[in-house]
């Protein structure tokens, strides 16, 4: 069987939380696969949804959104924006044929170094199961 | 300059030096480049008042006038202002980097037909960058033309570009005077405090036999235009530049038009008397 | 039924008024069944307003619209109201604009038209071709009539009509100072069947529609600039530095752009249908626009300019939104 | 002077023939509009040009396309290298507007320095016209010395005559393609003149008319009549009536990079469009869709005539059809005679 696909996923994490989880599962040497690149944002609440479509414009088989859980948020409601403007940009994605294994949006808070492995595996898996993302990739374009 | 026909098609020029004119958040940064093929440095000449289309690869280009004067040698120099894009990217070159170059573009300076004539310049923060060539020309064909008079200001002392030259022609005996301001009261600054058109009318220069040349900020350029003709200046004797957003460099990309003129082609040097019938020019 | 004779009058008195500087209407079009906003300043210009099935212009794009250009010293900038007639979904725009401070509540001066449902362009030429050659349309109960240089004709106004009209809910104006004209009632439950059907197919045969319609795009932005909802000044398409959205012309850039604009629309369609109205390429935007509004309505219960008191939809959030989507 | 007629019937094997012989570029139905795209064997919809007008986007794209690519480097090495060389091509069903379009905007990509990328794709592609026979109700060309069959520009003029197109060859490269497609052919007699009447009578179809002498000199001392803020105050700055225009050729120059590949491209560029003339530093000089509608019929009506000494219109009428607010430029050239 040829290698399995090695998807490459682009990750926004907020700095306060997931940032930090992401950063605790590396201290405690826990292992999570290489394909989820991360990016620190300020909050969830911060990424536009125009990153998205760059992301995968560029390249991205997938993108998470990581953000801390409701009530943690350290600017008090970053998150809850973050949540109803993925909530809809997926939809919108779908809508549009983007296949919705593609986009994640998840709770990790600053503690959960093990659930942010589980997510990561979760995203991959879902991402290699879509396969790469060629839709509107731009450098497929005739130059 | 053709470069196998095609005109769009930049030369490669390698910075050779490069340092910083003025500091802060419009910082400008003046370079030296060399073109890195040997027939492309032979063949090039240009004229002072040309311009160049000058860019990084993979970010973009754009207009900027050739401030070093052909008599000074077989390189170029630009002054550049850090204000977008393009720009900013040009700022980040150090001496090795490379530079895309292609021009010269416009028209120039008419300084065959100014010899024997007194030249006067104004300029104004960056305006002085254009206005450069022609002092240096001038100064290289000494006997042709009358005394040089040098006006030009900016709003601080550390605003003024191209300090380092302007002490030296301010000694030398080729510059007949050399007047610098600045807009407000300095300590240290000896010179003229106030704006460049008063400084102008204190100077107060004989319109005979003059040619009046000013670039800088449009609205110095209106005060100025004012008060020449107050001195009697002639619309034929006052020169000035114009700048607009240009992307081909050869009157081919349309958007660089003032009126019927375009300023890659017809420009960037006017003189008065065509700018007057051109209401869109000071736009 | 609405009245062009009472509108006339009202905008003659309108426009007499000290504290208004014009009114904004339609006014036939300079060939076939082309209708054009009109700016009535002196009553003579009152006498070339308009109403009719063809009045499709959303006027209110024309509020953020006018550029405010520096003024010079000691000139003061006109207070003065505008004016402006619109239909049930320019009012819902209205009101949209009014929930997100794009326009002052004592700037504008608004008249609601009641509206049944304006012709759908592309629709009217491929039935009546004659009709580029000129055309006047009333409505008639559910008909519409249509008065060519030749005759009249008939056609039931569910064969005519644009698509958002004909799932429209909102036929009467949600907030106007005053209404010319008596209410018509609603005719639909606001349930677009193009999109149910898209939302049928599988993601690859969505794709592979997508795909034929963005690629058809010009990118002339008329979609943008028509649009009530889109008045930034300094649009994220001309940024360049950085360039989020290259200039090029392909189905990579054109989807980005699109799928950008519909999600900033997202919360605030009113479903005017002018985008796809004035595209030139005839792509269906507004099944995109419509698939959010439905979106936003069945799962977070909120309509766009329904209710001049809300917050914005995208700048406000509910404990309880949905979140069934997170890991 | 070559002279041939072509049977309906076999239409397809005379597309076939020139598809062979040539690249060939048609206009095909997409969606509402009808486009010019490169021809292919297996298309699915039949290719004929009944109920085509006129295309809603100008063969201009054929040699000044939307997006080109002038050269492409790698970021690292610095080594530019310009794109291949394009085929030889032939565009069939041009209106004769277009091809004299195409003629006016040759004036600025040969003005003083050559655009190497227009008159190479210009060169090779050769106009295969179809004369109007049922005009759209916007053409105004016969006010501007157009005519729906005027040859101006063209290599082969064809006329539709019912179940027969009526073929002349106009230049000698013309010739060479009808002889390339002889077999599907056959000598013309007395088609000629049938020709002659079906144009004479599509000029009398012409609804629209302006008298264009006198609007230049007019332009000029109309800077600032306030017939502009009237005309532009419906405008919503949009590209559509400079996109569609067979005579605009305006562009923009952008970088883009993806990895270490980048390229300079240049893409149309609308002058109703407000960052056209944005500076860097902010400031516009022309600031509001005032300006930019008076500059866009200054160009064409005012500016281009005192370059080139010829009106940069044609007088299609697409952009009085594609006006979102129908804006119309006949009632705006109406409006400047008057206004004087």
């Amino acid at each position: 069987m040829s290698e399995p696909f090695e998807p490459n996923i682009v990750a926004f994490l907020c700095n306060w939380c997931s940032y930090a989880g992401a950063d605790l599962a590396g201290t405690s040497r826990v292992k999570y696969s290489s394909n989820i690149k991360i990016i620190r944002v300020m909050c969830s609440g911060r990424v536009n949804p125009l990153f998205v479509m760059n992301a995968l414009q560029q390249g991205a088989d997938g993108v998470l959104i990581s953000g801390c859980h409701p009530g943690d948020c350290h600017y008090l409601e970053g998150n809850m924006y973050a949540r109803r403007r993925f909530g809809l940009i997926k939809e919108l994605m779908e809508f549009v044929g983007v296949d919705p294994r593609r986009i994640h949006m998840s709770w990790v808070s600053a503690s959960e170094g093990g659930k942010w492995k589980d997510v990561v595996e979760k995203v991959v898996e879902d991402v290699r199961e879509a396969g790469p993302f060629e839709q509107f990739k731009r450098d497929k374009i005739n130059w | 300059m053709k470069n196998q026909g095609n005109p769009y098609i930049p030369h490669l020029a390698t910075v050779e030096d490069t340092w910083y004119e003025t500091y802060g958040d419009r910082a400008i940064k003046t370079f030296r480049v060399v073109f890195q093929e040997e027939e492309v440095k032979e063949a090039w000449e240009h004229k002072p008042g040309q311009c160049a289309m000058i860019g990084v690869l993979g970010v973009g280009e754009s207009m900027i006038s050739i401030s070093s004067s052909p008599t000074e040698g077989n390189f170029l120099r630009f002054s550049v202002m850090r204000m977008g894009k393009v720009t900013q990217a040009l700022h980040q070159l150090e001496p090795g980097d490379t530079m895309t170059v292609r021009g010269p573009y416009g028209n120039n300076f008419p300084l065959e037909e100014w010899k024997g004539k007194k030249i006067l310049t104004i300029g104004g923060g960056i305006g002085q960058a254009p206005l450069r060539p022609i002092v240096e020309y001038v100064r290289a064909n000494k006997s042709d033309y009358g005394d040089l008079t040098v006006l030009y200001g900016a709003r601080t002392s550390n605003d003024l570009c191209f300090k380092n030259e302007f002490d030296e022609l301010q000694k030398c005996q080729t510059v007949s005077s050399c007047h610098l301001s600045v807009d407000l009261e300095e300590e240290g600054w000896t010179h003229f405090v106030g704006f460049v058109p008063t400084m102008l009318m204190e100077v107060n220069p004989s319109p005979e036999n003059t040619i009046a040349i000013t670039c800088g900020p449009p609205i110095m350029i209106k005060f100025v235009l004012q008060n020449l003709k107050k001195l009697g200046f002639e619309d034929e004797q006052i020169y000035t530049t114009l700048e607009n957003r240009m992307k081909c460099g050869i009157g081919k990309c349309g958007r660089c038009n003032a009126g019927p003129l375009y300023v890659c082609k017809d420009g960037p040097v006017f003189s008065y008397a065509t700018l007057k019938e051109i209401p869109e020019a000071f736009a | 039924m609405v009245d062009q004779a009472v509108i006339r009058e009202k905008a003659k008195e309108i426009v007499s008024r000290e504290d208004v500087k014009h009114l904004v209407g339609w006014r036939k079009g300079t060939f076939g069944y082309r209708v054009s906003p009109h700016w009535v300043e002196t009553p003579e210009d009152a006498e070339k307003l308009i109403f009719s099935p063809l009045c499709s212009p959303n006027l209110t794009t024309y509020l953020t619209l006018e550029e405010k250009l520096p003024l010079p010293k000691g000139e003061e900038p006109d207070r003065r109201k505008t004016a402006l007639l619109v239909k049930g979904c320019d009012s819902r725009a209205a009101v949209q604009l009014l929930t997100e401070q794009g326009i002052e509540k004592e700037q504008v001066l608004i008249l609601g038209v009641p509206c049944r449902g304006v012709i759908d362009q592309r629709k009217l030429e491929e039935k009546f071709p004659e009709a580029l050659g000129g055309v006047e349309a009333e409505w008639d109960g559910d008909k519409i009539r249509l008065r060519f240089p030749e005759g009249e004709k008939e056609i039931a106004r569910e064969e005519l009509l644009a698509g958002n009209c004909l799932n429209c809910r909102y036929p009467n104006p949600v907030w106007a100072e005053e209404i010319l004209g008596d209410e018509v009632e609603p005719w639909s439950d606001g349930k677009a069947p193009g999109v149910e059907e898209l939302e049928k197919a599988s993601p690859d045969d969505r794709w592979a529609f997508w795909e034929k319609e963005f690629s058809r795009c010009l990118r002339c932005y008329s979609c943008r600039n028509v649009c009530p909802m889109c008045y930034c000044e300094d649009c994220i398409l001309d940024r360049l530095n950085p360039t989020w959205v290259y200039r090029s012309v392909n189905y990579s850039e054109n989807t980005a752009f699109h799928i950008a604009r519909a999600f900033h629309l997202v919360g605030r369609c009113v479903g005017c249908g002018e985008c796809e109205r004035v595209c030139p390429a005839g792509i269906p935007l507004g099944k995109l626009n419509q698939k959010m509004v439905e979106e936003v309505r069945d799962k977070y219960g909120f309509e766009a300019g329904t209710d001049p008191e809300s917050l914005p939809f995208q700048a406000s959030y509910d404990p309880q939104d949905q979140e069934d989507f997170i890991l | 002077m070559t002279e041939k007629v072509l049977q309906k019937e076999n239409w397809s094997s005379f597309v076939q023939a020139l598809a062979d012989a040539r690249e060939l570029w048609l206009p095909v139905k997409e969606g509402p509009l009808h486009k010019f795209v490169p021809y292919s064997s297996e298309q699915e919809t039949p290719v004929d040009l009944e109920g085509y007008a006129n295309s809603s986007v100008p063969p201009k794209e054929a040699v000044f396309p939307q997006t080109e690519t002038m050269f492409r480097y790698q970021t690292g090495d610095q080594e530019i290298c310009p794109p291949e060389a394009i085929k030889e091509r032939v565009l069939l069903g041009v209106r004769p507007c277009d091809a004299r379009a195409m003629d006016l905007v040759d004036h600025v990509f040969q003005w003083d320095e050559d655009d190497t990328y227009y008159l190479d794709r210009r060169k090779k592609t050769a106009l295969l016209g179809l004369a109007c026979h049922e005009p759209f109700p916007n053409c105004f060309c016969t006010s501007l010395e157009g005519s729906p069959g005027s040859t101006q520009g063209l290599d082969v003029l064809m006329v539709d005559l019912g179940e027969s197109y009526y073929l002349r060859a106009v230049t000698d490269r013309g010739k060479k393609i009808l002889q390339s497609v002889e077999s599907s052919l056959e000598e013309a007699s007395e088609q000629g003149k049938q020709a002659e009447e079906i144009i004479k009578k599509a000029e009398g179809k012409i609804g629209r008319k302006v008298e264009a002498e006198d609007v230049p000199e007019k332009l000029a001392q109309l800077w600032e009549d306030p017939l502009w803020d009237r005309i532009s105050r419906a405008c919503l700055g949009c590209g559509t009536c400079t996109y569609l225009c067979p005579t605009c050729h305006c562009f923009d120059i952008q970088d883009e990079v993806e990895g270490y590949e980048g390229r300079r491209c240049r893409m149309w560029d609308s002058c109703m469009f407000g960052e056209y003339t944005l500076h860097a530093s902010g400031h516009n000089p022309r600031p509001s869709r005032r300006e930019r509608t008076r500059n866009r019929i200054n160009h064409k009506y005012h500016y281009f005539v005192r370059k080139f000494d010829k009106i940069a219109c044609v007088g299609c009428g697409r952009c009085i059809t594609s006006c979102p607010v129908n804006i119309d430029i006949l009632d705006i050239l109406s409006r400047v005679k008057e206004a004087l």
